[in-house]
């Protein structure tokens, strides 16, 4: 049985398929831009491509992430905590603590065994402690997107942020910038103070080992080394950690297809 | 045209007994505002509830003074109305200024990082929209409310305000003196505008009227607890919100109603997580968030919301009313945020959790609202010493994206129900 | 003849220069603020100059102002925005009572007497909100330049109530209306109504009184004009050289300096 | 001196000597010390981690465990200090026996002591203030209060197994009255032109003995020798700042955090405080509330209603507007801290009376008294700037002979 997750999030929609709720298939993403429903329907129409699917391949479709109300052809929604959670559990199965870093907002989610929330907490006043604001850094110092992350990890003395808006950061940094600290510094700083932002989340919670990063900064080497540097522990990342919230989401759609129909599958 | 027609009873407890000779005074609403007692059914009392309470001219209050009445309007969480009612006073309980608000002045006096209901508590007071009260009780809740009494003061100079130091020590011999001398501070300035003194009798028979409607709240409450499908969150805190604002009198014919035509609803009970409310014992969440609440998958079995109604329960009638009335206070055993607790919080919220046999604790506080902020830590330690699973979420009056709040309380329920 | 005085502001967003002989204007200029501040002053300061086709030696004093003040190392005097719109406002409309300055990050109301001294003064603190910079990034989220989107608010029909008040929050609010198919014009008009409402709460802490007049690079905005003066039921001034208010009156500050000086 | 407190602080620890943490404000001092109990103020504690920069550790630990942001520095440095074990660098901070709550001026003073008793397990005694709405006293007021300084008497003839000595009680309150008079002294030097003292910085450090060495005699004894200095100061026309150009009346907690940048903001202004409502929040001696061995209990009584923040609105209204005039100011700062709303809720509408009801310039300044997080220097010295330009201004224009700007001055 073939399930299908999709993670409309604020900056980019993801999307995996899931075999009998045990392997991926494949997976998917395109950016937002401001029509999760279109973007989400592209990122299907893609997975379907690339795997061959025809209608009726698909047994159940679950949608998480903050458009997941906007994808009318869903069997199921589930939120992105719940999903990322289950999908980082699937990916690391020692994982006891779940740290998403995506656009718009950052959430510390510790698990059970079995990929249950037990308690989780995010950002809320302030959008400075997320993706969207490395977005802003790379726009105003002028660093392409691609280069932030390395640009930041060749830093010697990072410059911590201490302002709590967004806004405010980015006059904080320029005068860094006048002040004529090194751009790599400022980079790092960048980073450094959203890891740390995220470890008063984590604290919040209980840190537990193992931790799993997802969210789409798991693609930025540079946030992955302020994460570890900051909590002083191991912290798993791999690439497929942008898509835990889209793989929970299938596997959740599993189990409830599974539940459904019993072990027989469904055939529509 | 009907007009809703509140018979004044100086404090009888007759209470559905149409007054004689309607003395002084009669209130009169304006014309598109229904009979609230001639209401026929539940649905429509409701609506029209809610339509009081989103208008923040005070109508009931403005139709009270125009019959020639003078009205009293109460800050949360605990005040002794009673005493109000007996001087043939309108008490109103004020709620804050509800999602429609625009806060344009009272930041000037307050400053930012304070809770929305002392801001827009203010904001009405500025723009004249409080203007049919003639006094002004806050008790003492937090600083805030507190020293919001002072800018009263300042504001309305010719209006009764009283700040009222509700006892913190419940232990002393000494605490039940005091809060009747304290008491008996209101009493003078509530006379003052009513133009009569308070007299035992009178006191006596509010307390009566008083007794009936927290029994009759109490009723509904346990509806509530026991078969949550039967009675939204929501319409209960409507039922107990139009007591804010219409005397006892009117609202207690609507309960009873309310209590005959709930008992016999038949709805399906859905597969939702058991929850109490704690935190919103002053602000008050606004009724999407209410909604959004049950929406996403739980069954609020208890809450903090209309805690006026529930300090204490049956007040004893003969004797001193006014000590018996302090009495009650001090012995009574809520615990909440704005009262010195006897026994741990971490202890206290387990046992409010298990005697509702609640899933799960759902720690809704106002934003800034330092008082339930506090608590909750103290909350936590407990409910994670018994495994008992809650969320924290903050609120505002004037939110109107809940995007934030629904993704963690579906998360929530989620975590709860799946496993 | 007098010599020239020149004022500098350099704010958050672009420094402005403007030189000043016995209240007349030789000169002025604005230029975006980089990250090197001493230079954008410099480069203001020259620029300044050219258009008033003067030598650097025949500019007397210097005085800056603006968050970047202390970075003018040339200048003879510094002088806080607060003092320098005031002056500017008053000198420009003498029967200026209230001045709102609106720029790329902070909103001031100023209370200001009969000659032009500053009575009283509150600035917005808990964030960046309502300010330029909060209409910059919601102009750039919906695709368009900050001088458009004035006039654009001005043709709603229907305007949309933006409840959010953080900057960051309130783009992607604009991109959910987008997406929603709510028309662009109608979301400015709510943006631009959300900013005049929050400023009348600034204006109210310092007292409004009448004339208002509007300065600060937000006041080019037409849409903000309207909002602001709607709200307050008033009209209020608005200048062209709204923007340089706070560079004319750090001039007409050192102009007193050089009066003081050639008297004693 | 403070170094010599924290000394004997840890000594207490190591003797079993018994431990009781108090509030400042309306605080049972000379009770607890009659019954040979050393006394810990975590508020001072507090003040002092963040003037030596470590608040915020503590703070963030505190926000670990679920204090929000908007809590009360105060209480998110104490409650992380003691998770954190509890050692400042002046010095370990031993664990309470008991907690005595004064409840008077501050709701927060109950939830802190209540985290505080069920955290570290201590017996919590809570002492019901009313709050001061009348300028004098009231006679049921005093009388609750007394009621419960017996029941609180016996709680520590239990816990100490003493009993309660008065004649011990009244000789420890001699020691009050007189460190109390002279500490009045000193305040009213700001009267002087210029003024010999610093009513708010330099106050604010004269202030520990009086708030936490009441009673002794060493309290005593500093505040002879502090009031000796402020004469040679005025014999030797030494003064604070060099030239005296502003005189304000402050109102509110200082930052802390950044206390000496603050300080210099002023100085650079030649602006000096000559009265400041802070360094009453232990008491209004200066208004008479002191304590009195021929009334032993009613005059601690009367003392902690008249803590500071005790005071409704109208009376610290008044009582600034008294300190403007008596002692000649010509400005009235006020500093509000962000997570303290005992304080700072309704210093805007202060502001307000200030300005269109005494004609006095008022600046209003926010930040925070222990999180660094909230000091924006460039904003606060912009005001400040902004503020003391205009103060120039119109004095100059005003001394030019130029009719006096209408509502200026009182
Ligand atoms: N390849 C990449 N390299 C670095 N950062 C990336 C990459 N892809 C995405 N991001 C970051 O991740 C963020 C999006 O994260 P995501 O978890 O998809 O958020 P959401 O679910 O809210 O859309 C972007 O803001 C961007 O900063
Ligand atoms: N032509 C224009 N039309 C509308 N708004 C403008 C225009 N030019 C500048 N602005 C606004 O003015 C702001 C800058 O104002 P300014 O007073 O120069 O700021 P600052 O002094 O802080 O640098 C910008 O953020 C922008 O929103
Ligand atoms: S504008 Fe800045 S401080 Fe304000 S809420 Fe937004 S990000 Fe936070
Ligand atoms: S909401 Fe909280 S802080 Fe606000 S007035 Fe009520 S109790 Fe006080
Ligand atoms: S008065 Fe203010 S600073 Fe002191 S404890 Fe209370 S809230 Fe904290």
């Amino acid at each position: 049985m073939i399930t299908c997750g999709l993670d409309l999030g604020s900056g980019v929609v993801k999307g995996a398929l899931i075999e009998d709720g045990r392997k991926i298939l494949n997976t998917a993403s395109r950016p937002t831009r401001g029509n999760p429903s279109s973007a989400g329907q592209q990122v299907l129409e893609d997975l379907a491509e690339a795997e061959n699917l025809v209608p009726g391949d698909l047994a159940y479709l679950c949608t998480t992430g903050f458009g997941r109300y906007m994808f009318p052809n869903r069997q199921l929604q589930v939120s992105d905590i719940t999903s990322s959670a289950k999908g980082a559990s699937f990916l690391r199965p020692g994982t006891r603590h779940v740290l998403d870093i995506g656009a718009q907002s950052s959430r510390a989610i510790r698990i059970s065994p079995t990929g249950k929330v037990l308690k989780f907490k995010m950002n809320e006043k302030c959008a400075a402690g997320a993706g969207r604001f490395v977005e802003r850094c790379s726009k105003y110092l002028q660093v392409p997107m691609e280069d932030m992350s390395a640009r930041a990890l060749s830093a010697q003395k990072p410059k911590l942020i201490s302002s709590v808006c967004a806004v405010l950061a980015e006059t904080e940094i320029i005068n860094n910038v006048a002040e004529e600290v090194p751009l790599p510094d400022i980079l790092m700083g960048v980073y450094l103070s959203l890891a740390q932002r995220a470890y008063s989340l984590m604290r919040y919670v209980g840190i537990e080992s193992e931790i799993t990063l997802v969210g789409g900064l798991v693609h930025s080497e540079a946030m992955v080394r302020a994460v570890r540097d900051t909590v002083h522990m191991g912290v798993n990342a791999q690439s497929e950690g942008h898509y835990a919230a889209a793989i929970g989401a299938a596997l959740l759609g599993h189990q409830r297809a599974v539940r459904l129909s019993g072990p027989a599958g469904v055939g529509n | 045209m009907t007009l809703l027609q509140i018979h004044e009873n100086r404090g009888s407890a007759r209470v559905a007994a149409p007054a004689e000779e309607p003395s002084v005074p009669t209130m009169n609403l304006s014309s598109d505002l229904k009979e609230v007692r001639a209401t026929r059914d539940l649905a429509e009392a409701l609506k029209l509830t809610k339509e009081l309470i989103q208008d923040s001219s005070f109508p009931t209050a403005r139709a009270w003074v125009a019959g020639g009445g003078h009205a009293a309007a109460f800050f949360p969480v605990y005040t002794p109305q009673e005493i109000a009612h007996a001087l043939g006073l309108l008490p109103v309980s004020l709620r804050g200024g509800g999602e429609d608000l625009e806060i344009t002045h009272a930041d000037a006096a307050l400053g930012s990082f304070l809770c929305s209901i002392s801001k827009s508590t203010l904001e009405l007071a500025i723009t004249g929209k409080l203007d049919p009260f003639g006094a002004f009780v806050f008790p003492y809740i937090c600083d805030v409310s507190r020293n919001l009494e002072g800018i009263f003061s300042r504001l309305r100079p010719n209006a009764v305000t009283h700040m009222l130091h509700l006892p913190q020590n419940f232990t002393s011999a000494s605490s039940v003196p005091f809060l009747v001398a304290e008491y008996g501070r209101l009493v003078e300035k509530l006379e003052r505008l009513a133009g009569q003194r308070l007299s035992k009798e009178a006191l006596a028979d509010s307390l009566q009227v008083y007794n009936r409607r927290r029994a009759l709240l109490a009723d509904l409450a346990a509806i509530r607890r026991n078969e949550p499908w039967k009675l939204a969150a929501t319409e209960l805190n409507l039922l107990e919100r139009l007591g804010d604002l219409v005397p006892p009198e009117v609202q207690m014919p609507v309960l009873e109603r309310a209590l005959r035509e709930v008992k016999e609803r038949q709805r399906p009970k859905r597969d939702a997580v058991r929850v109490i409310l704690v935190g919103p014992f002053c602000e008050q969440p606004t009724h999407d968030l209410l909604s959004l609440i049950e929406e996403a998958g739980c069954y609020v079995v208890g809450d903090e919301l209309s805690m006026l109604h529930r300090w204490m329960g049956d007040v004893p009638v003969s004797g001193d009313p006014l000590e018996n009335l302090a009495r009650a206070y001090i012995r009574s055993p809520v615990d909440i945020g704005v009262r010195a607790t006897p026994m741990p919080k971490g202890v206290s919220i387990v046992a409010r959790a298990k005697e509702a046999e609640a899933q799960g604790v759902l720690f809704l506080t106002a934003k800034f609202c330092e008082p339930a902020l506090e608590d909750v830590v103290l909350y936590r330690k407990g409910l994670d010493d018994h495994k008992i699973p809650y969320l924290h979420l903050e609120f505002e009056e004037k939110s109107t994206s809940y995007e934030q709040s629904r993704l963690q309380i579906e998360t929530f329920v989620e975590s709860v129900l799946f496993d | 003849m007098m010599k020239a005085a020149a004022g500098i502001d350099i704010g958050s967003t672009t420094a402005k220069c403007v030189i000043l002989r016995d209240g007349e204007l030789l000169g002025k200029s604005l230029n975006p603020v980089g990250v090197n501040i001493v230079r954008d002053a410099e480069e203001a300061l020259r620029l300044a100059l050219v258009d008033a086709r003067l030598d650097r030696s025949e500019v007397a004093f210097v005085t800056g102002t603006g968050y970047g003040r202390f970075k003018i190392a040339f200048g003879q005097l510094t002088v806080t925005e607060i003092s320098c719109h005031a002056r500017g406002a008053h000198f420009l409309f003498p029967r200026t009572r209230l001045v709102i300055d609106i720029g790329g990050q902070d909103t001031k109301a100023i209370r200001v007497n009969e000659r032009g001294e500053v009575a009283d003064f509150a600035m917005n603190d808990k964030c960046a909100a309502g300010t330029g910079r909060f209409l910059d990034v919601c102009a750039g989220a919906l695709g368009y330049d900050v001088a458009e989107i004035g006039p654009l608010s001005l043709e709603a029909r229907h305007p949309v109530k933006v409840t959010s008040t953080c900057t960051v929050f309130a783009e992607s609010e604009v991109t959910s209306h987008v997406s929603r198919g709510k028309d662009p014009k109608d979301i400015l008009a709510g943006l631009h109504a959300s900013i005049a409402n929050r400023s009348l709460s600034l204006l109210q802490r310092v007292g409004i009184e009448p004339e208002v007049t509007f300065t600060g690079g937000v006041s080019r905005n037409e849409g903000m004009v309207r909002a602001l003066s709607g709200r307050l039921h008033m009209p209020i001034n608005v200048s062209p050289l709204s923007q340089y208010m706070g560079a004319i009156g750090a001039a007409l500050a050192g102009a007193d300096r050089l009066r003081g000086g050639t008297a004693s | 001196m403070v170094e010599r407190y924290y000394l004997q602080l840890g000594e207490a620890e190591k003797a079993k000597r018994p431990v009781a943490y108090m509030l400042v404000g309306g605080n049972l001092t000379e009770i607890v010390r009659s019954f040979g109990y050393e006394v810990v103020f975590p508020e001072i504690v507090a003040l002092n981690c963040a003037i030596k920069h470590k608040s915020l550790d503590n703070i963030l630990q505190a926000e670990a465990q679920g204090y929000g942001l908007d809590v009360c520095g105060y209480v998110k440095n104490d409650l992380g200090l003691q998770a954190l074990g509890g050692d400042t660098p002046f010095g370990h901070i031993p664990k309470p026996d008991l907690l005595v709550c004064s409840f008077s001026g501050c709701y927060v003073y109950i939830k802190w002591w209540e985290a505080l008793a069920e955290t570290l397990g201590a017996p919590l005694f809570n002492f019901d203030v009313p709050y001061q709405r009348t300028e004098k006293p009231l006679k049921e007021d005093v009388e609750y209060m007394v009621a419960q300084l017996w029941d609180f008497i016996h709680l520590l003839e239990k816990q100490t197994g003493r009993s309660f000595d008065m004649a011990e009680l009244k000789r420890v309150l001699e020691r009050s009255r007189r460190a109390e008079e002279l500490w009045v002294q000193y305040l009213d030097a700001g009267r002087n032109v210029p003024s010999p003292i610093e009513a708010y910085f330099e106050a604010v450090f004269y202030m520990f003995p009086i708030n936490v060495l009441r009673g002794t005699d060493e309290a005593v004894r500093f505040y002879e020798t502090v009031n000796e200095e402020v004469k040679v100061r005025l014999k030797e026309g030494n003064f604070p700042v060099p030239e005296e150009k502003v005189r304000l009346v402050v109102e509110g907690v200082p930052p802390y955090t950044n206390y000496r940048t603050f300080w210099d903001f002023f100085r650079k202004w030649g602006a000096v405080s000559v009265a400041a409502t802070y360094p009453k929040v232990g008491g209004l001696f200066d208004l008479g509330f002191v304590h009195d061995p021929a009334r032993p209990l009613e005059s601690i009584a009367e003392y902690s209603l008249g803590a500071y923040v005790n005071q409704n609105w109208p009376l610290r209204r008044e009582l600034i507007k008294k300190y403007v005039h008596d002692f000649q100011a010509d400005a009235v700062l006020i500093h509000g801290i962000k997570s303290c709303r005992s304080f700072t809720a309704g210093q805007g509408d202060l502001r307000d009376w200030l300005i269109h009801e005494t004609g006095t310039p008022t600046l209003y300044l926010e930040s925070d008294h222990e999180d660094p997080r909230y000091f924006a220097p460039a904003q606060i010295k912009n005001r400040m700037d902004a503020f003391f330009e205009s103060l120039e201004q119109r004095k100059s224009t005003a001394a030019a002979g130029a009719a006096p700007v209408s509502g200026v001055r009182v």
